[in-house]
């Protein structure tokens, strides 16, 4: 039976892919010394931010974390202006300024790329009151990982929001681990869904490796917010396939876990599902990789042909009206 | 012209503020239905609304929080964090967040946000409610730290800063709010990183701000009693800091004291002696003297507050001292 | 039938007046100008220190907030030490420097007198962890009110004392009101004890105007986080009869409501119980009130007769080995 | 003598501490099966196991807030912030209660808590992750602030901050860690509140600390070929200073350029500055001048964050603008 037009279907599957691809990628030019700093992949993640944002529309805003590569390329934002961000080039999505972990499109209302753990629950609940205070029903989609809450912001923004009522959907990427920090390490409860509880908030759970899961889901939260009924906590549970980023050597976990949660990559997956289903030929997936070789080249090339930021304008935009 | 306390100087820029634009709110603890832990926004929430006037839940770094992303939505929101003391909670978001948004994202994102706080020791509130910490404030690029000293200063820079694209940092010295001056309702935003002469002389220069203002001024009474005539400057703005100002007070008095309610390691009152050392250091005739706070948490009892806070005395001894040892 | 030893009936009853009378003494001096800064009184609550706090024993911990002359008497501060203290004489039980809002007595174990919403909620997890590590069993109380719940202090604390199973017991006084903002629009979900669910805590609710209800109910809980079984939230629900503290208009709630508690007094009830129970005659209340008059006007005499820290001792004991 | 990096060194300490002290524990985010953010805690975990070496939830004000509980409760916490950007969610519990619980208890309490902290720039890590803050936390009284620079003082000054007992927070350049010098792993605690003088010389002082003191030595280095020799002044502790030590390289020198990764307003440097000021200035051939990090929330980009920090050329040119104003 199948669940899912084609199109949208082979859409998923792009962004999903365009993202592990585009990843791929940047670790390499990491190594490379092409991109320096911090480097957080989603590798393994995708479905969640390819599944959650097919519920958003361009007048929604997101908000994210340090580990955004994904929302940053689901949301359009070209993966040209992403790499050359991450290159530190003027060309990129934040004029080279932030790099990897800040990434902004306000045009697109991407409002970062915050490395500051739970820093953006808060500034995402103010988005919210922001459209409420100003009649326009729109969602902030809040992503945070399960380390995030830990923070007291998480418990804060929770309630802030639920007791006024905001439209905000909280996302939470339950990768199981906050760096090398298991959940069952960092949680007395770890069921996170059920923190929600706390703040009179509705909440769900969703498999986090099954982007149509995490799509169905994330359509039913998101209207529940739009719809006016305040804001919506959905627990993703995910795995990160990768190290937390690039200094890590993963003494927290054992290589066998890693594979076991390999076993259900999201794309492999949705791949084989597909193909079940009769939507996914080997030429189709051929043309795909082809296609999203070709974005990443471009990307590259763009990244790698961009100016750097003049060294005079250091000290601009600190304040728009004068120099610090 | 009107004689008006500095709380109702604040609360006239308040009221003229949410009268005039839409965009303006204000949100704090207990800044509705209990009228504001100083009274400041007494009647706002009768006359604007509970949406306009929210009352939050202590949570200092989710409602500061709130105001920056309220900011990047379009907003114009005026915080108040009850005093610098909790704002010790909120400082991720302020110095992470607000003081960054603008610069991080390339000139992308405006976070247009006002946010004040009651500073200062004087009450008998011990070490936990007696911080002035708003030359910390002065420290972190993105900000704009104000610490208006008089009724029309409270109202022409909460004005001006509700102008500014950038978040403004506004320190209202809690043993001002009672204080009268002249204001003038009419009168728009002052200007932001001007300082003041509020009293003109030639024998020193007293370089001040906020709460520490009126003691400049009586230990300037009782120098003038002396034969002593000091220039009381203003600062106004700690940041950005008005140098040329302080410099050209400094060419003519040729000795600066600096008298801060901050604690002396670390305080404006060092930033503004570094800056005098820079700028000035050839018509200095004594080295710069501040007056600070004693290196202490602040106690509770009165003779030992007294003793740690700055005093009119101490500042006319430093001066006395400095007039002692001429050039 | 009677419920209680009449001795400790009596003694039940002693405390609760002594604090009351100990704070309408001290509102009068603040008048008067003895006292300054700022002064909260705990006029309404007394069943909840005096209840909970019967069930620890001189080993055990307590944190307390600004809100604190209950905890501090019933702990045995002597009065007159406390009295000194709210003066700012050095015969204060911390030498006049901290006031009504930072009481201390380290021979006591009673960490103070906290002025910052919340913040006494790490350190009391920090003690409780420090007795684990030391294999000692010992109890450590703090207390909070309802507002501190919003803060993410609260949050942060229970998660990390229920992961690590700490002895704490958290202590909520749930007076309805933060300063002049009702539990219902600073709470999303204003039933306290529920959030204990979120840390997978146990948790329990009493009627905080009854003393032994809150004595009964502190045992519980004091037995079971003595008895290893990690923290414990209980909430008591009480009322604050005077104002937040002395500067506070109480335009935020109306006389009615204020009267209705007032006909909950928990000192009124017990005496009226205590009666009812034939454990209590009027010359028994006489002698009790007679009693606490003297202990007051005796701490009184040594707080006036106490002397001021001298100066020069101003910036002692910032630190231990050198001045600042 | 051994020789080390400064992370081993670091660690080098903290076994030691664990192995002699009972009451020593180590607690922080990832400090255990992560091995720390820096590695600087690996192995600990497997030798002393689970109770003495805790990993915490994100929640740094509370573990810090419990770290100063557990010293009320007769324990030596070491608490590991990971770095100083994540320590401002925790300033409330460093600033209103462990700097303060001594004195406003009236001297019954204690808090012998030692914090560590990753500080500082230069790896591009951005905005939000590339603060030097060490400044702010020497404005507090209370406190004690070190940034040792060397390995030889990255496990001397740990001692040392573990023998105090009161709060000591120790501030550790991410860049140094790499970096390798000889250490004495029998020698005892560092002495706090001493300077200690890099590299001799008589033309000018470089006054500096932590991260910015390898670039004030090369900076010396180059100046050396010039003919010009610089006396390297290392501050070791922040908190207190050793004002006597930087008076009497001015006296032997004259002249004074301090290095400071801070942003300049409101710098450790202005400290500094106005120290001399206030005991110096007759002392003075030239104003002390301050090379800083320019005011901006620090840019990823390579050539910006290298633009934006204090650079070795940056010293150069300063001192010679200094010479050629001699006198
Ligand atoms: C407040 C704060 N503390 C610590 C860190 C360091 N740090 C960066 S990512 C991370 C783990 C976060 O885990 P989680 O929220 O689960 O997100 P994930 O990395 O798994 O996506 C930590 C501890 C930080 N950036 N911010
Ligand atoms: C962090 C912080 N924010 C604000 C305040 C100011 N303040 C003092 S008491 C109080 C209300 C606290 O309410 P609750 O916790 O319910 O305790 P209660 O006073 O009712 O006993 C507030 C807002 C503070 N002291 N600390
Ligand atoms: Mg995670
Ligand atoms: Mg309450």
């Amino acid at each position: 039976m199948t669940l899912v037009e084609r199109e949208h279907a082979l859409g998923l599957l792009r962004q999903m892919v365009l993202i592990r691809r585009f990843e791929e990628k940047a670790a390499e030019l990491y190594t490379v010394g092409k991109i320096h700093g911090f480097l957080h992949l989603y590798i393994g993640e995708e479905a969640v931010a390819v599944g959650a944002m097919q519920a958003l529309t361009a007048d929604d805003a997101i908000v994210a974390t340090y580990r955004e590569h994904g929302q940053a390329l689901v949301r359009g934002i070209p993966a040209g202006a992403v790499m050359a961000e991450m290159y530190g080039k003027a060309n990129g999505c934040s004029r080279g300024r932030g790099g990897s972990m800040h990434l902004f499109d306000a045009s697109r209302r991407f409002y970062g790329g915050h490395a500051i753990v739970g820093g953006g629950l808060p500034v995402a609940v103010g988005l919210a009151l922001a459209d409420t205070l100003q009649g326009r029903r729109r969602v902030t989609a809040c992503f945070f990982g399960d380390g995030a809450v830990a923070e007291g912001e998480f418990h804060e923004s929770l309630n802030l929001a639920a007791l006024w009522k905001l439209p905000v959907l909280f996302l939470c990427e339950n990768n199981l681990y906050a760096m090398g920090t298991a959940l069952a390490r960092h949680q007395a409860q770890p069921d996170i869904r059920l923190k929600a509880q706390a703040y009179g908030l509705p909440a769900d759970a969703v498999d986090g490796m099954d982007v149509l899961a995490v799509e169905a889901a994330a359509r039913r939260a998101a209207e529940a917010v739009r719809g006016g009924a305040g804001p919506f906590l959905l627990e993703a549970r995910t795995y990160r396939f990768r190290a937390h980023s690039m200094y890590d050597p993963e003494l927290y976990r054992t290589r066998d876990e890693v594979e076991q949660w390999k076993a259900r990559d999201p794309i492999a997956r949705f791949t084989a599902r597909l193909r079940e289903w009769g939507l996914l030929a080997d030429a189709d997936l051929a043309a795909l990789e082809a296609s999203v070789a070709a974005e990443i080249e471009g990307a590259i090339a763009e990244a790698e042909a961009g100016p750097w930021e003049p060294v005079e304008d250091l000290t601009k935009d600190v304040y728009a009206r004068r120099t610090p | 012209m009107t004689k008006l306390t500095y709380r109702d100087a604040v609360r006239s820029a308040l009221r003229e503020a949410l009268a005039r634009d839409p965009r303006v709110f204000l949100m704090g603890e207990d800044v509705g239905r209990y009228g504001g832990a100083y009274a400041v926004s007494r009647g706002l929430l009768e006359e604007f609304g509970p949406d306009r006037v929210r009352d939050t839940p202590l949570s200092e770094s989710t409602f500061v929080g709130a105001g920056v992303g309220a900011a990047l939505g379009g907003l114009r929101p005026i915080v108040e964090v009850m005093t610098v003391n909790f704002s010790l909670l909120a400082l991720d978001q302020i110095v992470n967040n607000a003081a960054t948004l603008r610069h991080m994202s390339g000139g992308q994102l405006a976070v247009p946000l006002v946010i004040r706080m009651a500073t200062g020791a004087g009450r008998q509130l011990a070490a936990q409610h007696s911080h002035s910490l708003e030359g910390w404030y002065a420290h972190i690029p993105g900000l704009t730290v104000l610490a208006p000293a008089t009724p029309a200063d409270a109202r022409g820079l909460l004005l001006a800063a509700l102008a500014e694209p950038d978040p403004v940092l506004i320190f209202e010295h809690a043993t001002l709010y009672p204080t009268e001056g002249e204001v003038d309702e009419a009168a728009g935003p002052a200007e932001i990183g001007r300082a003041a002469v509020r009293r003109a002389g030639d024998a020193v220069t007293l370089v001040t701000y906020g709460g520490s203002l009126p003691k400049a001024l009586a230990a300037a009474d009782r120098l003038a009693v002396e034969g002593v005539e000091a220039e009381v400057l203003d600062l106004r703005s700690l940041r950005p800091l008005d140098t040329p100002a302080i410099l050209a007070s400094l060419a003519k008095t040729h000795r600066v004291v600096v008298v801060d309610e901050g604690w002396r390691t670390g305080s404006l009152a060092a930033e503004v002696s570094a800056r005098i050392m820079e700028g000035g250091f050839y018509d200095l005739d004594v080295p710069v003297a501040r007056v600070c706070s004693a290196e202490v948490p602040m106690p509770y009892p009165k003779h030992l507050e007294d003793a740690a806070l700055p005093q009119a005395e101490t500042i006319v001894a430093t001066v006395r001292g400095m007039l002692r040892r001429r050039g």
